[in-house]
């Protein structure tokens, strides 16, 4: 007799705990759907911050790095002095190693006519030490600048750069544009 | 991957349609006329894993537990779940680079609530809530089958080792100064500890940092004795699935019938998680047990309240996590590091618009975030500790072999065990 | 194959895939140590070699091996880079062959089943041992927690506290922000609207005010309730296009104009563009609004205000400061060398007001007609009282010192009334009070004896005080670089700052007796009465030059651009350069006395001689 | 039991492996503890300027009050500013002398001697008067341009248009009369290169017209028919020329005719012989820290040198020492 009070009366601890749990995560879920987003989360560099400090080469958690170089071409000036690409007091201005200025020789530059060069990132060799972004913001446009890319990032929860970065240039973006490219002033790129 | 071949340059097309035409034509500066009839090549922006791939595994979550529940309630089978955990430590661990991951998740869902600025994402709260829902039904159902950072742990082990009750116990409230650690980090937008610290993931890359290396071959080494030590005495998800399981509707049964006393499953449990049938000696005690039950819980308040007490006295400790509040100590305490040029940090922080007197102000800010969050911190941790003293004089009265209903991962290595059969 | 036989291969096959996995982890370590150490894109080598090239731009071979050396470097990193990735998946795949065998083999011997052991006493004890150390982990805990506490201090407050922030660029840029005619401050005062009552609540010193006055003020009385905007007082950039006070805007001695002649000759008439006799002597000097300049003059009998056309010397009006109430019968007495006209008027282009050494002050508009008078009672002042008024917004202030007190008003322009009125620790003064922009607000900073002081304009409140002057002060204050400057004959020249209150630096060399200093472009100049005008640096007082003129000053020195003009008794105007040495441009004669600071205007300057007024410009 | 002994050793091991290991990643990786950048590469040492050559000092700093400034001019005494939408003139005694709002964003400014203002529009030309009201436009340029710099010489108006590559010529009435673009004839020197939106051109007291040709690093002078008569050209990655992609960005003269020239990239402000060699520095990159636009620069009747900063929302007023 005795043993079936207690165990009905834990039985009802039981359920109505069960019940106290289900309206706690309930009201857990529902506050977090109040500010939620059906896009997800992707990191990624802004540009307009960065400090070119070479940690994204050094501290993702994928090596090489799922940070590389783009190239904003449309912001390029063709230039055949090009700060990003040549060592500051170079021999000569050809493609040669002694001359180039990206540790991995990642950028190709390729003459186009008189007087412009296109310069391209071979995103296989780029191991996304900001350099060329370094020397490009110093000397040029800015045209060369690093980004995160996507099919390369295991989109970790907590990004090992972003933590590292000391100019707290890597942020969250949403997943529907998850590049803050250069040369397009039109979104909260340029203007930040 | 073929479905992202397909849908990259459609989504490309899309955005790229999506922009007015006018704005581009305005901000950009033209690239220069070429006479050769040269193009610009287009920039490279891969996109990032489509939204429906991310919908996909909440879909493979939901699966893995539905069957694991089915498995264990109705099918009891071990070899299932064996070869279940195998399949999750592949996808969500190897295929997914343990990245999502419900154990993380709790982190996105208070960033979420304290700062407005970050909207979870409905994948996220999918992977919070489904695993605590199931672990309210059926039991801890996540664990056994479903967690890949349980599944490596409980594929490797080899020779457990019973720990004693003490430290089981005593340990066992780890988890949960970790979870409040963590909720403190994360509300404060300083941290998410529990993904810098999982051991695993750099396993599951295949790839990380030496020491996180380091870190996960020494969980797995003492996880070939001490079954399952993550879960057991780190992960803080496994404290939420652990309170929520203790009041499970339904939960894993050793035997499906009567039980024969014969002691095999007791053995048969790496975890310490099956409780024996009620000694005569405790029942009877229940008079002392009664006045020492009621004289602890009056105690709780005050291990709350001191709790609070130590932990917000060390707020300025806790903070110094947040590299703003530490670059401000640092910058006021060592003011000689400004010239230091090999300190990146400081070289970055000097060079920036912000001025040392923003930095002390948002640093104090921090720090005082850090003091109320201490407080509520420290009263958990004080509360779980009163908790766990007072449930030590709760005696249920047993006469068969049970699983804990809190500690059990539903690995269904006692159902394999127990020589009962339908 | 028997169980043995199981046993036997589970146990080779760990065994071989455990060496095999330390073998993989050594060689992966070797492997990371390596890249460690010696990171072949960071090589010194390559560095050397490239600064080599760059000495010697044209050796080919040196190329030839930089370009073989980086193709090696960059071979070693991807070969290494390829080492990883496969020796972590040997790694995995060697490991998983472990645990899966070891996990067989134990499975395999362990197949034996074993009964429990364990007592069913422990129970009772190891519920005991838990509580104890689930209380001594707690206990841990906040023993952590509070260790924590003891070896962080917080230096955020120290820093707030104690530190002065520490500014990063240490360079003194002056800071400078658009001053807008648009927005004035004045615009939002509330309209005096005078009612009956309001001449009877003023205090007694003001209560003679005759009833009769009231029909004098129609114009103000009228103009307020009908446009409710009311007059709109001019804004900091108007005042500085004006010369609204004596020595120019704020009363500062600095002057906000170009093109100003330089060369000038009365004698001749060189560059005087009109030149008309003084109506009445006085040593007041002369004001400027738009093409308007105002005079004072004054005797025995009359006291008069006089409005010239500045542009042709044409005299507009004239109006005379008689029939108020409360002024004496018979005037105080005072010395020739000030008489009763030695307070210059000021205007603020809405009216011209004007006070003489009876306390009689009156307020005109432009055109001549009476807004308000009154008398503020008669001063006690053995020479004569000479302090000149300013304004600004709504207000009129006027120092007062006299042997009974010392006392600022500030008074109504639109009626008169008194809007304030302080007494202060000051003995009679001969000085005028200046305002001074400290800090985006304006101060009346007003020098008396022995204080130096600075008062709210709104509530008259004083806002610092040094007491640092001494004898009959005569000089008015001048502000500028952040200080003001108050400088007396035996007593002292002091520069105070505003904001703390304090002496920044003292000197007593050379002192002024009647001119007052002033400050530009980071010197301070004094003009004495003993013909010496003296150059000082405004930082830190130290003398850098002087120079000795021909005649004693009692005309204040002006600065305008980096030209400081001042103007001897004798009538020689001397042009300096404004800097650390002596360089004097030129010096101009005008052939008459002149006691008075001149007045300036956009290519003009205005002379008040003895007995005439002068225009001069190109 | 005794079996149990190496598993504890082991199992003890482990966690105090564990525990070492997160301590020192924690601490390891808190700011100023990471190692320093290995792919460092350092243009400091561009940056850094000889002390001696700086012959000016930042005097005054004049704070606005409209949030992004655009362009700045300067003609007796009075500054001329275009920010957001609006022209205003500024007094010597910085008190605001004229506010106005203008019909679109104006991207440059120019002041004749009458006080007309001239201000470039984007694609096309305001004529204001001195108290800012419209009194005559030009048409509106077809294509992609966008007008830069403007100056007067005589009775002809000079209007870069960076896109377009080339300089327009209006009269006095804002018709289009003449366009050229550079490409002279002259030895190899090529016509306009102009790769970004920095295209700039002045008059230089002795009335000759100086437009940049920054894609080679050239200040170029042209007669006001469009010939290029002399050039200066200069790259260098030190002080002694221009860098990088578009050097310089904007200039000016000082009273005796040299150059001041505002760089970007590592933005600076110089001063250029009319032979070409650098004289000294007025603002070395370090007071812009942090920026990202290189200062536009006028002078002033007492030859200081005003340098709108675009990213700080001020003018500077640099004086020579």
């Amino acid at each position: 007799m005795e043993r079936k009070k207690t165990k009905s009366r834990r039985e009802f601890i039981n359920s109505s705990m069960r019940f106290g749990m289900v309206l706690a995560l309930g009201g857990i879920g529902g506050l977090a759907l109040r500010s939620s987003t059906k896009d997800q989360w992707v990191w990624q560099i802004d540009p307009f911050k960065c400090s070119w400090c070479g940690r994204c080469a050094t501290n993702c958690v994928l090596n090489p790095s799922a940070v590389k170089c783009v190239h904003a071409y449309e912001l390029c000036g063709y230039c055949d002095l090009c700060g990003g690409y040549l060592i500051p007091g170079h021999s000569d201005r050809s493609t040669a190693a002694e001359n180039q200025l990206c540790p991995t020789a990642a950028i190709e530059r390729k003459f186009i006519e008189e007087p412009y060069y296109e310069y391209k990132i071979n995103e296989d060799l780029c191991i996304g030490c900001a350099k060329c972004a370094e020397g490009c913001s110093a000397f040029g446009n800015g045209s060369l600048y690093l980004q995160i890319m996507h099919h390369l990032c295991v989109n970790c929860n907590e990004c090992a750069i972003a933590r590292a970065c000391p100019s707290d240039a890597i942020k969250r973006v949403k997943g529907s544009e998850p590049y803050l490219m250069k040369g397009d002033f039109t979104a909260d790129g340029g203007e930040t | 991957m073929k479905l992202t071949s397909i849908i990259l340059p459609l989504l490309l097309f899309l955005l790229a349609t999506a922009i007015p035409e006018e704005t581009f034509s305005q901000q950009r500066f033209p690239a220069p006329e070429f006479e050769s009839g040269y193009e610009l090549p287009d920039v490279i922006t891969p996109e990032p894993r489509a939204l429906a791939l991310e919908y996909g595994d909440v879909i493979v979550l939901l699966l893995f537990l539905l069957v694991t529940s089915w498995v264990v309630i109705k099918k009891r089978s071990r070899q299932w779940i064996l070869w279940m955990s195998v399949g999750a430590l592949l996808y969500f661990g190897f295929w997914r680079n343990g990245c999502i991951c419900p154990v993380g998740s709790p982190q996105n869902m208070v960033l979420s609530l304290s700062d407005p600025s970050y909207a979870v994402s409905y994948t996220v709260i999918a992977f919070f809530i489904l695993p605590l829902i199931f672990s309210l039904s059926f039991g801890r159902v996540f664990c056994g089958s479903a967690c890949p950072l349980g599944a490596i742990q409980d594929l490797v082990i080899v020779r457990p080792v019973s720990v004693p009750v003490w430290i089981q116990k005593s340990l066992g409230m780890f988890p949960f100064v970790y979870l409040a650690l963590a909720v403190l980090y994360a509300a404060t937008g300083t941290d998410f500890i529990i993904c810098r610290y999982d051991p695993f993931v750099g396993i599951f890359r295949m790839g990380a940092e030496f020491h996180l290396i380091v870190l996960g071959i020494s969980f797995l080494l003492t996880g070939m004795f001490v079954a399952r030590p993550y879960c057991r005495f780190v992960c803080p998800y496994g404290a939420l699935l652990k309170v929520t399981s203790i009041f499970s509707k339904r939960h894993l049964s050793i035997t499906p019938n009567q039980c024969i006393q014969c002691k095999l499953c007791t053995d048969s449990c790496p975890f310490g998680a099956i409780d024996k049938p009620t000694p005569d000696k405790l029942v009877h005690d229940i008079k002392g047990r009664t006045g020492r039950f009621m004289l602890y819980a009056a105690i709780i308040p005050l291990l709350m309240l001191i709790g609070g007490l130590a932990l917000s006295s060390s707020h300025v400790f806790l903070a110094k996590a947040h590299p703003d509040v530490y670059l401000a100590h640092l910058l006021i305490d060592n003011p000689e590091v400004m010239d230091d040029l090999n300190n990146l940090d400081v070289q970055t922080f000097l060079g920036s618009d912000r001025t040392i007197d923003e930095l002390v102000e948002s640093a104090g800010e921090i720090q005082a975030s850090f003091y109320t969050g201490a407080w509520f911190t420290g009263v958990f941790i004080g509360l779980v500790a009163g908790l766990f003293l007072i449930s030590q004089y709760i005696v249920r009265r047993r006469t068969d072999y049970e699983p804990n209903r809190g500690d059990c991962y539903s690995c269904g290595r006692c159902m394999k065990y127990c020589p009962v059969q339908k | 194959m028997n169980i043995g036989d199981k046993i036997k291969i589970a146990k080779q096959s760990a065994t071989v895939a455990g060496a095999f996995c330390i073998v993989i982890s050594l060689l992966l370590l070797l492997n990371f140590l390596q890249m460690q150490s010696a990171d072949p894109l960071d090589s010194e080598v390559m560095e050397t070699l490239v600064q080599r090239l760059a000495l010697e731009p044209g050796n080919e071979q040196l190329k030839k091996e930089i370009r073989q050396f980086d193709l090696l470097a960059r071979k070693a990193y991807f070969t290494s880079l390829w080492q990883v990735r496969t020796g972590g998946m040997l790694l995995l795949f060697a490991a998983i062959i472990l645990v899966g065998a070891l996990r067989i083999y134990y499975s395999l011997i362990d197949k034996i089943e074993k009964p429990d052991k364990e007592e069913e006493t422990n129970d009772i004890t190891s519920r005991a041992l838990s509580r104890r150390w689930i209380l001594a982990g707690t206990g841990i805990l906040i023993a952590i927690a509070l260790l924590a506490t003891f070896t962080v201090s917080d230096p955020l407050e120290r820093y707030l506290s104690d530190l002065p922030p520490p500014t990063e660029s240490g360079d003194h840029v002056e800071r400078i922000t658009i001053t807008d005619p648009d927005t004035r401050p004045t615009d939002t005062r509330p309209t005096p609207a005078p009612s009956p009552e309001d001449p009877e609540t003023e205090e007694p010193g003001t209560k003679e005010e005759d009833p009769e006055e009231a029909p004098a003020d129609p114009p103000v009385t009228d103009l307020a309730p009908a446009t409710p905007t009311a007059p709109s007082f001019p804004g900091a950039t108007t005042i500085r296009q004006n010369h609204n006070a004596i020595r120019g805007p704020w009363s500062n001695g600095v002057v906000f104009h170009e093109n100003l002649p330089m060369e000038w000759d009365g004698e001749s008439g060189t560059n005087i563009l009109w030149k008309v006799p003084v109506p009445l002597h006085a040593f007041s000097s002369p004001v400027i609004w738009g093409d308007r300049l105002f005079l004072t003059g004054a005797d025995d009998r009359e006291r008069k205000v006089f409005c010239f056309n500045r542009h042709s010397g044409e005299l507009l009006w004239e109006a005379s400061a008689d029939n108020i109430p409360g002024s004496p019968a018979t005037p105080p007495r005072t010395t020739p060398d000030t008489g009763l006209g030695a307070p210059s008027a000021t205007t603020d282009g809405i009216g011209v007001y004007a006070i003489f050494g009876t306390g009689d002050i009156i307020a005109l508009d432009m055109e001549g007609n009476r807004l308000w008078a009154r008398n503020l009672g008669v001063p006690d002042n053995h020479y004569g009282h000479s302090s000149s008024l300013i304004s600004y917004g709504e207000k009129l202030f006027v120092q007062y010192d006299d042997l009974d007190q010392g006392r600022i008003l500030s008074l109504n322009v639109l009626t008169g009334e008194t809007i304030w009125d302080i007494k202060r620790e000051s003995n009679v003064s001969w000085a005028s009070p200046i305002l001074a922009n400290v800090n985006g607000s304006y101060q009346l900073v007003a020098k008396g004896n022995p204080i130096v002081a600075g008062y709210d304009i709104e509530t008259g409140r004083e806002l610092w005080s040094v007491s640092a002057m001494a004898g009959e002060v005569g000089p008015s204050p001048a502000f500028g670089g952040g200080f003001v400057f108050a400088a007396n004959e035996y007593a002292t020249m002091a520069a105070i700052n505003p904001e703390t209150g304090t002496v920044v630096w003292e000197d007593n060399f050379y002192l002024p007796e009647v001119a007052s200093p002033v400050y530009g472009n980071g010197y301070v100049f004094i003009a004495t009465t003993y013909a010496v005008l003296a150059c000082m640096d405004a930082k830190t007082g130290e003398q850098l030059w002087e120079y000795d003129a021909d005649d004693i000053f009692y005309s204040s020195p002006v600065v305008a651009g980096n030209r400081l003009y001042v103007t001897d008794i004798s009538g020689n105007t001397y042009i300096f350069e404004t800097g650390g040495e002596p360089n004097l441009l030129v010096k101009n004669s005008l052939g008459e006395e002149v006691y008075t600071t001149p007045a300036f205007a956009d290519g003009r300057i205005y002379i008040r001689g003895e007995d005439y007024l002068y225009c001069i410009g190109n | 039991m005794k079996r149990k002994w190496p598993v504890i050793l082991i199992v003890l091991l482990s966690a105090a492996v564990i525990i070492t290991v997160i301590v020192t990643e924690h601490t390891s990786t808190l700011p100023g503890r990471r190692p320093p950048n290995p792919f460092a590469y350092d243009v400091d040492e561009f940056r850094s300027v000889d002390p001696g050559m700086i012959r000016w000092k930042e005097a005054r700093q004049v704070e606005l009050d409209t949030h992004t400034p655009r362009a700045i001019a300067y003609t007796d005494g009075k500054i001329y500013l275009a920010a957001d939408n609006e022209l205003q003139m500024i007094g010597s005694d910085w008190s605001r002398m004229m506010r106005r709002i203008l019909p679109g964003a104006p991207t440059c400014l120019a002041v004749a001697q009458d006080g007309r203002i001239i201000a470039g529009m984007g694609n096309h030309l305001v004529l204001l008067n001195s108290d800012g009201e419209t009194i005559a436009e030009s048409e509106t340029l077809a294509g992609e341009s966008n007008i830069t710099s403007v100056a007067i010489l005589g009775d002809n108006i000079y209007a870069a248009d960076a896109p377009g590559r080339r300089v327009l010529v209006f009269n006095r009435e804002l018709e289009l009369i003449d366009e050229f673009r550079g490409d002279s004839g002259v030895s190899e020197i090529h016509g306009f290169i102009v790769p970004d939106a920095h295209f700039s051109l002045a008059v230089n007291p002795e009335n000759e017209l100086w437009i940049t040709n920054p894609g080679i690093h050239a200040l170029q002078n042209y007669t006001p028919s469009g010939r290029l008569r002399s050039y200066i050209q200069r790259t260098s990655f030190t002080l002694e020329g221009f860098s990088g992609c578009c050097n310089p960005v904007h200039f000016t003269f000082l009273p005796d005719g040299r150059f001041v020239t505002s760089e970007k990239g590592i933005i600076r402000i110089k001063v250029m012989r009319e032979s070409g060699e650098t004289e000294s520095v007025v603002a070395p990159s370090e007071l812009f820290a942090g920026g990202t636009r290189a200062p536009a620069v006028v002078v002033d009747n007492d030859g200081n040198v005003l340098a709108l900063d675009f990213d700080r929302n001020m003018i500077r007023i640099f004086e020579p020492i």
